[in-house]
């Protein structure tokens, strides 16, 4: 068992360290020169003299892997070097970007959650009932809209048709509720759809006709099927992660919620290399985290599936 | 055999619905030429945000361009880019997977270190980095969803790959002194390819959804050039004043995707009967 | 005349489960117009020796001749011009998309001779418009008969069958031993016949060996061996079939 | 006559629109060991089912009796016991066996029994059943699986047991120890016991009678020793006669 979880942190390094590089890289061959933009974004007049005086004290004129090595060991220490805009260090705007981006995707995924999983239990039993179809018609549709045409929508019909909500999010109750549905009804979509897909292949395996055999009662049979789908579940869930992340990017920009996706836009539009580089390791590195644990959870689940 | 029969003859008649209907969609979007009343580009400081009417049949968006029009040829952007994004991953990603599949060695053991870490990224937060550092526009968009994209055709071909190597007719063609590219032309690439295309089609819908929530954010097509995320993007700031800017397009982008996420569904079940 | 000879061939596995010896010393002959039956219960290696000897896998060691000739080693695109291989599952040893007819002409290294597929169909049981059907549309037993004749039309001379029949009905399965034992009385028939069924094994083959745990634990004329078995396990393996007898 | 556990007048199902039983009308005697021989489609796992009122056969006409009352599916576990083809197929393969012992007792509210199912455990030649009981059902082989499954559908002490083709997937050697502890549970507890199977020589081991199926109907049924030495049926002489015999000498 340590023999695996050993290979589980080392393929953990190895994929962030391919992260890191393939942020760093990504830079190298991005479009402007850093220093240039720095100037101009400082209103320096650009002048032959100046451009090089500020490459040299950015030290964009060592060899490439120089400068990686050195940035790789700043990130590790945390200090995601200094935000072209302001110079402020980039770190603590990520960290409070996190908090409010973590609030928000918690609570749409515990919410999804709440919702997908008994819908998805009951309409893999009553398979083709009304129950059934219903179900599968709405997660079908949730599956279908782009969470940032949902916000669209809703804003116009709630915000300003009704004005029941407040367009801008605030940190209340009120103010999250938009952000959030607009998150959680695709996420709903999709996870009512997988789920129910590995109860069915649950459902049909020998094992169910075995109990039924044997007069187990119902509630037994489907408490078995559901500590069996655990493994995969947790799989379903982690890869949701990955498209909540790209969703909350997307939602935050909309309703001008101060997290870290509203963070990487607003840098986005301002060339502001450092902070994008950083929030692609500080959301690479949790989504692999992540994925790596459902792996493991996979595996003390059902210890035949290798890692 | 009759109740299997029935039930694929339903499933039969609801694809040739379904696809005629995509079908509907593409040829209306891309003969946008024709049908569309005004020129998606020429704005006209006349008739900003007017109401949907007799020569604007969506209406004008702020900058008095036919929205009709703009959807129409939007549709065109979004969905061409949308099958040429997925034909190439599943082209080099089926290619790929099988050979690995069928090889194996270091070769297959490269592609699952590669597409392990391909998956390890979130795919919209690799696409938002590569189309916001690399900044080009509709191709940054489909080469930022695309490297992601490729892996999960060349994993799912590859798995296909090797349940079809186990079967006794790979074997028999061996006796028959068969080359392996004669087997893998004749025996595996045929019968690799239907489950392979059926997951294809399955992601058409959410490729659409990545394209289109890139040019929203402005990472992906930039205005003018008509696309529906863009023309939602531009539009929602007056949203209040001209709805139908923002309605259409997204009514259009929602059925869209609706009819070829369907289709996906259909056929797969289709093919599990 | 001895075509086909295997001698001190080994083979272990070393793979997750850790080391396995499949195969222990085993050595045997096959001469022309005979069946040499093999027999032994899951484990016993029986099937590894079958893919051993068709060039599916190498021996660990030991070496294999084809008339005096030795193709230890070679793998089933040389082997398969003079051996041929019949699968336990006649379905799917046919490209399930592939008509008859082509799978058939696929196994003739080029040779297009309608007339012998029909000579061949004809003698194995079936009639010409089975050849444009496809895998999925026939039984098991037509399938397996297929096989057979697909295997002959590539004019190898052995046949090697991995355990054809167990996965039919006891009359398909008697419908095709029958044709088996036409074939070998013809003198068309020189194979390996692989099975954990001593009794189906005994009516069909010439001589028998008796495999347990990778080793050959008996190997001699039919009569011999099920007459009076020397080794202890065939005895058991002849008492429990005997305790089932009708 | 010994009592009629299970009575089966005029039976006809179909299911999944294939397989059609043709008017069946069997009965089981308490005690005895009733064998169904039949090749595949020939409906024998179908009767098995409708026994059971298993969900996926629809019983057109016809009747199936448990003691004078209707039998189906609550039955199950109580007075019949089933066991399964598959060895895997019993328990849940992931969880270990004492907590699905323990959850089909709760499900018919008995309390665990220990000498009793201490009793069938040696009967079936199941040694440090403890230990077995902490095990999970991937760790063991199929034979052991089997066992635990016979074991565990015997737990509520069922008349009947009805075994469908539960030696097809174990090695003849395997099957044939089965079979014996079968029988010695069959003397030690005397349950009645219903086996199919297409193995006509498993059938001649086990079967005090015999009824032999082709094409959703019982063409023959008696005896084990009349029905497999001199058959009246066409079939079943066919049948006999394709089983392969050792070769005389």
């Amino acid at each position: 068992m340590i023999k695996k979880a050993i290979k589980k942190i080392v393929s953990l390094i190895v994929i962030l360290m391919i992260l890191s590089f393939f942020v760093f890289a990504l830079l190298y061959i991005a479009p402007g020169d850093p220093a240039e933009k720095r100037l101009t974004s400082q209103g320096v007049a650009v002048t032959k003299e100046v451009l090089d005086a500020e490459r040299e004290r950015l030290g964009l004129l060592k060899p490439f892997l120089v400068r990686y090595g050195e940035w790789l060991v700043r990130v590790i220490r945390g200090d995601f070097g200094v935000s072209f805009k302001d110079d402020m260090p980039v770190a603590p705007k990520l960290w409070a970007g996190l908090r409010n981006t973590t609030i928000l995707a918690m609570t749409s995924l515990i919410l999804s959650l709440l919702i997908s999983f008994p819908l998805a239990v009951l309409s893999a039993i009553k398979k083709n009932g009304i129950a059934d179809n219903i179900i599968r018609l709405f997660s079908f549709i949730g599956n279908s809209i782009p969470n940032f045409l949902i916000s669209v929508l809703l804003m116009y019909f709630l915000c300003i048709k009704m004005k029941l909500f407040p367009v801008i999010a605030s940190e209340n109750l009120q103010g999250l509720f938009m952000p959030v549905v607009s998150l959680s009804i695709p996420m709903t979509g999709r996870f009512i759809r997988q789920m129910r897909t590995e109860f069915l292949i649950q459902l049909k395996e020998d094992y169910v006709v075995g109990m039924w055999g044997r007069g187990v009662k119902g509630r037994y049979i489907v408490l078995n099927i559901l500590r069996n789908s655990i493994g995969h579940i947790s799989t379903v869930i982690a890869l949701q992660i990955g498209t909540l992340m790209g969703g909350s990017v997307v939602i935050e920009t909309i309703f001008r919620w101060p997290g870290i996706g509203k963070l990487v836009m607003d840098s986005i539009t301002a060339r502001d290399y450092p902070v994008i580089m950083g929030f692609v390791i500080v959301m690479g590195t949790i989504y692999v985290v992540i994925n790596q644990v459902s792996d493991i959870l996979g595996h003390l689940m059902d210890p035949r599936t290798n890692i | 055999m009759k109740q299997r029969t029935l039930r694929e003859k339903k499933l039969k008649k609801r694809i040739i619905v379904v696809s005629l209907l995509a079908l509907l969609i593409i040829l209306m979007t891309t003969f946008a030429g024709v049908i569309a009343p005004n020129d998606p580009y020429t704005t006209s400081a006349s008739s900003i945000r007017m109401a949907p009417g007799a020569q604007y049949p969506f209406g004008t968006d702020n900058l008095g361009r036919c929205v009709f029009s703009r959807v129409l040829y939007g549709g065109r952007t979004t969905i061409a880019a949308t099958f040429l994004l997925v034909f190439i991953s599943f082209s080099i990603g089926t290619v790929i997977g099988m050979l690995c599949g069928y090889y194996g060695g270091i070769l297959d053991q490269l592609l699952m270190r590669l597409a392990d870490i391909m998956l390890a990224f979130p795919q919209m937060v690799v696409a938002i980095a590569v189309a916001g550092i690399l900044n080009a526009g509709m191709s940054g968009a489909m080469v930022a969803l695309g490297i992601t994209m490729w892996v999960s055709f060349a994993r799912l071909s590859r798995s296909h790959t090797f349940s079809i190597k186990k079967e006794a007719y790979i074997q028999a063609a061996f006796f028959a002194g068969k080359s392996d590219f004669y087997i893998i032309m004749v025996h595996v690439f045929p019968n690799l390819l239907a489950p392979v295309l059926t997951n294809a089609l399955t992601q058409i819908g959410t490729t659409m959804i990545g394209l289109s929530g890139l040019s929203f954010l402005g990472l992906g097509v930039v205005p003018p050039k008509a696309e529906w995320g863009s023309m939602i993007s531009e539009a929602k700031a007056y949203i209040q004043i001209a709805p139908w800017a923002v309605l259409f397009p997204a009514l259009a982008t929602i059925i869209t995707i609706i009819v070829f996420n369907y289709l996906g569904d259909v056929v797969m079940d289709y093919m599990e009967v | 005349m001895v075509l086909l000879e295997g001698k001190n061939l080994n083979k272990c596995f070393n793979d997750k489960i850790g080391y396995t010896n499949a195969l222990q010393d085993v050595s045997f002959t096959l001469s022309k117009g005979e069946v040499l039956g093999i027999v032994g219960e899951s484990g016993s290696g029986k099937s590894t020796l079958l893919r051993v000897i068709s060039g599916m896998i190498p021996p660990s060691s030991g070496s294999l001749y084809f008339k005096g000739e030795e193709y230890t080693g070679k793998k089933p695109r040389q082997t398969g011009e003079f051996l041929q291989v019949i699968f336990q599952n006649a379905k799917s040893s046919f490209d399930p998309r592939m008509t008859m007819e082509k799978a058939i002409l696929e196994n003739g290294r080029g040779k297009k001779d309608k007339d012998e597929i029909l000579r061949l169909l004809e003698l194995v049981g079936l009639e010409e418009r089975q050849l444009s059907r496809r895998a999925g549309e026939l039984s098991g037993g037509q399938c397996q008969r297929m096989s057979i004749a697909r295997a002959f039309y590539s004019n190898a001379e052995i046949l090697l069958c991995d355990e054809i029949t167990s996965a039919l009905d006891v009359s398909t399965q008697a419908r095709v031993v029958e044709l088996l034992q036409r074939l070998k009385s013809d003198g068309k028939l020189s194979a390996v016949f692989i099975s954990h069924d001593i009794a189906l094994v005994s009516m069909i083959c010439d001589r028998i060996m008796v495999m347990k745990d990778g080793r050959c634990v008996e190997q001699g004329s039919t009569d011999e061996v099920i007459g009076n078995p020397k080794d202890e396990y065939t005895r058991l393996l002849i008492d429990s079939v005997k305790r089932q007898a009708i | 006559m010994a009592e009629c556990l299970l009575d089966i007048k005029k039976l006809c199902t179909s299911y999944d629109e294939s397989m059609v039983l043709k008017e069946i009308d069997l009965s089981v005697y308490k005690g005895e060991v009733l064998c169904i021989v039949g090749e595949s489609g020939s409906g024998k796992s179908t009767l098995i089912k409708a026994i059971c009122e298993d969900k996926s056969v629809r019983v057109n006409e016809g009747s199936v009796m448990f003691k004078g009352s209707h039998c189906g599916h609550k039955l199950l576990g109580s007075s019949i016991g089933l066991v399964q083809q598959n060895p895997e197929g019993a328990f849940n393969p992931l969880r270990s066996f004492d907590v699905q012992f323990a959850e089909t007792l709760k499900s018919h509210k008995r309390e665990p029994d220990k000498e009793k199912l201490a009793a069938i455990f040696s009967t079936l030649g199941l040694k440090d059943t403890d230990k077995l009981l902490k095990m999970r059902p991937y760790e063991l082989s199929g034979g052991m699986n089997q066992r635990m499954a016979i074991a565990a559908s015997l737990l509520l002490n069922p008349e009947l047991l009805l075994c469908d083709e539960i030696t097809s997937a174990l090695d003849v050697s395997t099957a044939i120890a089965v079979v014996d502890e079968l029988l010695r549970l069959r003397r030690e507890f005397g349950v009645t016991i219903v086996f199919v199977t297409h193995n006509l020589g498993i059938a001649a081991n086990i079967a005090d009678r015999v009824a032999i199926m082709y094409q959703g109907k019982i063409v023959e049924i008696g005896d084990a020793k009349d029905v497999l030495t001199n058959p009246k049926h066409e079939y079943t002489k066919g049948l006999l006669r394709d089983v392969p015999r050792l070769k005389a000498m």
